[in-house]
């Protein structure tokens, strides 16, 4: 391959990370706000999964068959993996609390646009 | 192995408390005796600990644990890898012990008023604040960069649960807010942590730190700064220095009188924590405490701008909250040992003094259900004896000689002008004569001008656990004021420290 | 070259979710980037992460933000 | 009439353009009036700090921001109305911060 996966993997999250803020910044309608502040997170979730990988490495469960010193050499880095699933989890349930919030305020102001009910209110 | 057990029960037992209050829902006198219960034994754990180390599971580092170091391969024995910290470290000195217990304090007297202003209370409100607290004390002990990150989204969600348990008008809106902002926040603090994590191949601040002296990382590079600028921008959220003044004084005004109280302390604990963690790592580029310092300076200005022109007294609150945060960030930028004494004694002071107000404050809520300004009038006639408690707790914040805030913000002069920075001490002063200014123009209009033809006050009688609290808070900051050594002693190691 | 594709399909599968109107397309459309990432997970040699991915990231988030709009309205508001 | 009076005029005529709703009392004109005056001073202390990079930037950056604050003199309405509770508005002031945070620390590590 003449290009980095690793390389292009890092350039998939940043592009991630940029669709998910422009889509909280310049969309006006909440439940795609949300949806793209998922994508922000999933972005860097494979941002640090890529800080892990290791070019032409094998995972990093110990079989009774390895060897160490091979298997200390060649395995890729698993403490961002392990990060990585607390942080789904978190977004998970953020996002849960988020899309409750939302249902109520529709209900009070029968609609979904920022701009309509999270404006200033003048207090 | 040292690991002492009661500092992780610092932690544990608030979020124990928690969830079981949570699963009480309807028992009103159960929910009563076991958060009352908790809200006693948090702040006596922090005096009762040894100082000392944490190691969750018991993963010390290779070089403490005598059994497995044996035998090992000069491969392990003679690197680094001998002296990192496998598992999550929590560290215990007497400055988090001061901390941890005016935080437990804290949580004390807002669970005692909030026990006693509610006729029936619900236990899912007492699960928030007792979670909050677990966050933030976690957050002020831990050594694992990541730990922090994980206890930030949960204190961020408490914090959310506690604006939206309220019920005052337009909360809803205020929560959705703030968990949005968050929603950036949050991961852009993670993507610094972990380019920390990548390059260092740690998430411990002190291993990080040992990579960076050694110099098998070099701290200049642009992916550092990277992760440096990250950092300070979810610090700026979870403290809510500028940009994000305007939502945090908001949720300030949109929480319960007894919840504002918790959630500025939350601010101010997690400003502090991260604070350091950031003087930490970074202090040997010159340009952090540049950094901080600015910031701090621009919170201070339009803080306290803002609040002048507020009509509704809990956002003036907020604001001024906000505003007074800038004199910590401005100890904590200043670099010195004794600026950052100072600023450290200014936050535990501002915790303290800022709730003060908040639950002070919170009596004209409680017997008028208006917050506004202008519709307000004549309350002290009503109360008497409260309108002297805040009146006391506005002399406090402005720093008048009794009172503890006095001592900290002419340590903090004191600390500017030994630093080169006159100009810090003149900003300070100035904005410290406007604070108090401020104050009393909200004091002015709540208590003492005629009362309207169309206000209405209730006629619920003050508990008196609120006015209890009140009293004791006051003696806290005369204790403080006069003996400010009770303090500064325990901050002074950890500053030290940090230099 | 595997890969390549699945980072093309996240990219545009996120643009693509965002340019819909109808809010419901939009929420399932979600799940392709989600999916395209957990196989990408796969393939940097996280399989466990993968699979967390795979069930949160392919159907709980989708199937929330469905549920929210079912609950809530289905078409975009034109803007201002 | 003295600059007092100018000044107050000025604000109260912005203040009634942007907020119909709202009656403009003393306690709030001279509320802005403190705001206004506290904002200038401490901006205008904060300067001097400049005086650590060089002395003759400093007198030249008093100079401009006197010369600012005097042109464009109610600022603090203006002010007050950039920092509201509107989302999208902070989400771009936060989006903003960030970008200039980024761009401070990698120039401040070649600068300072």
């Amino acid at each position: 391959m003449v290009v980095d996966s690793q390389l292009m993997s890092f350039f998939t999250a940043g592009s991630l990370v940029v669709i998910g803020i422009f889509a909280a910044l310049f969309l006006d309608n909440l439940i795609k706000k949300i949806i793209g502040l998922a994508f922000l997170a999933d972005g860097v979730n494979l941002f640090i999964i890529t800080m892990g990988y290791k070019p032409g490495g094998i995972v990093y469960i110990f079989l009774p068959d390895m060897v160490v010193s091979n298997f200390a050499q060649t395995a890729s880095y698993p403490l961002p993996f392990a990060l990585v699933l607390t942080n789904i989890v978190i977004g998970a349930s953020t996002l849960a609390v988020i899309l409750g919030l939302v249902i109520i305020l529709n209900k009070r102001h029968g609609s979904l646009s920022a701009s309509k009910i999270l404006r200033d209110k003048g207090e | 192995m040292n690991a002492n057990a009661l500092i992780a029960v610092m932690v544990i037992l608030p979020i124990a408390s928690a969830l079981f209050l949570n699963l009480l829902h309807k028992k009103d006198r159960t929910i009563k005796i076991l958060a009352i219960i908790t809200a006693i034994v948090i702040p006596i754990i922090p005096l009762l600990t040894p100082y000392g180390s944490h190691f969750f599971g018991g993963y010390v580092p290779l070089a403490q644990n005598a059994t497995l170091a044996q035998g090992l391969p000069s491969l392990i024995t003679g690197t680094q890898l001998f002296q990192f910290h496998p598992g999550v470290m929590y560290v215990f000195t007497s400055a988090q012990q001061l901390m941890v217990f005016v935080l437990g304090l804290i949580t004390f007297f807002a669970i005692f008023t909030f026990l006693n202003e509610t006729k029936r209370p619900s236990g899912v409100y007492a699960f928030l604040m007792f979670m909050g607290t677990a966050s933030v004390s976690a957050i002020l002990l831990s050594d694992d960069i990541f730990n922090i990150f994980v206890f930030f989204e949960i204190a961020a969600l408490a914090q959310v649960g506690i604006i939206v348990a309220s019920g005052i008008k337009n909360n809803y809106e205020t929560a959705l807010k703030y968990i949005l902002l968050g929603n950036i926040a949050g991961p852009l603090l993670l993507l610094g942590i972990v380019i920390l994590l990548g390059v260092t191949g740690n998430v411990n601040v002190t291993d990080m730190i040992f990579t960076f002296k050694q110099g098998y990382v070099d701290p200049n590079s642009p992916v550092i700064l990277m992760a440096l600028a990250l950092i300070a921008f979810g610090w700026l959220y979870a403290s809510g220095l500028p940009p994000f003044h305007t939502i945090k004084s908001a949720v300030y005004s949109k929480a319960l009188p007894h919840g504002a109280a918790l959630l500025q302390a939350f601010s101010v604990f997690t400003l502090v924590a991260i604070g350091i963690i950031i003087l930490r790592l970074f202090s040997y580029n010159p340009f952090t405490n540049i950094a901080i310092i600015g910031i701090s300076v621009i919170a201070m200005i339009l803080g306290i701008t803002m609040a002048i022109v507020q009509t509704d007294y809990k956002r003036i609150l907020g604001y001024l909250a906000v505003g007074e945060l800038g004199y910590i960030g401005i100890g904590l930028g200043l670099g010195t040992a004794f600026g950052i004494t100072a600023g450290l004694f200014q936050a535990v002071n501002e915790a303290i003094i800022t709730s003060f107000l908040f639950i002070g404050f919170g009596t004209v809520l409680y017997k008028t259900r208006t917050s506004n300004t202008r519709k307000l009038g004549g309350m002290m006639y009503v109360n008497p004896k409260v309108a002297l408690l805040v009146l006391l707790a506005g002399l406090a914040m402005a720093g008048v000689p009794p009172l503890n805030a006095f001592q900290s913000k002419l340590m903090l002069i004191q600390a500017a002008i030994q630093s080169g920075l006159p100009e810090l001490g003149i900003i300070m002063i100035l904005l410290s004569i406007v604070t108090f200014m401020t104050f009393m123009k909200a004091f002015y209009t709540i208590y003492m001008r005629p009362k309207p033809k169309e206000l209405e006050i209730l006629d619920n009688k003050i508990p008196r656990s609120t006015v209890i609290s009140l009293v004791a808070l006051l003696i806290i900051c005369i204790i403080l004021g006069l003996f400010p050594q009770i303090a500064t002693n325990s901050l002074q190691t950890l500053a030290a420290g940090l230099v | 070259m595997i890969e390549y594709i699945l980072m093309i399909t996240t990219v545009l599968g996120a643009i693509i979710a965002l340019m819909q109107r109808d809010l419901l397309k939009a929420a399932i459309l979600t799940g392709i980037p989600g999916i395209s990432i957990a196989f990408l997970f796969q393939f940097l040699l996280a399989p466990d992460v993968a699979l967390t991915q795979a069930i949160v990231g392919s159907a709980i988030v989708p199937v929330f933000i469905a549920l929210t709009v079912l609950k809530t309205r289905r078409t975009e508001e034109k803007s201002k | 009439m003295s600059f007092y009076d100018i000044i107050l005029k000025r604000i109260r005529k912005i203040q009634e353009k942007a907020e119909e709703e709202e009656p403009i009392t003393n306690v709030t004109a001279s509320a802005m009036l403190t705001a206004e005056l506290t904002l200038i001073a401490s901006v205008l202390v904060a300067v001097v700090m400049v005086r650590l990079i060089h002395p003759v930037l400093m007198i030249i950056m008093i100079a401009a921001v006197l010369i600012i604050a005097l042109m464009a003199m109610p600022i603090m309405p203006r002010l007050r109305r950039e920092q509201n509770d509107d989302l999208n508005n902070m989400m771009f002031y936060v989006v903003v911060a960030l970008g200039i945070i980024v761009a401070l620390f990698y120039w401040g590590n070649l600068n300072v």
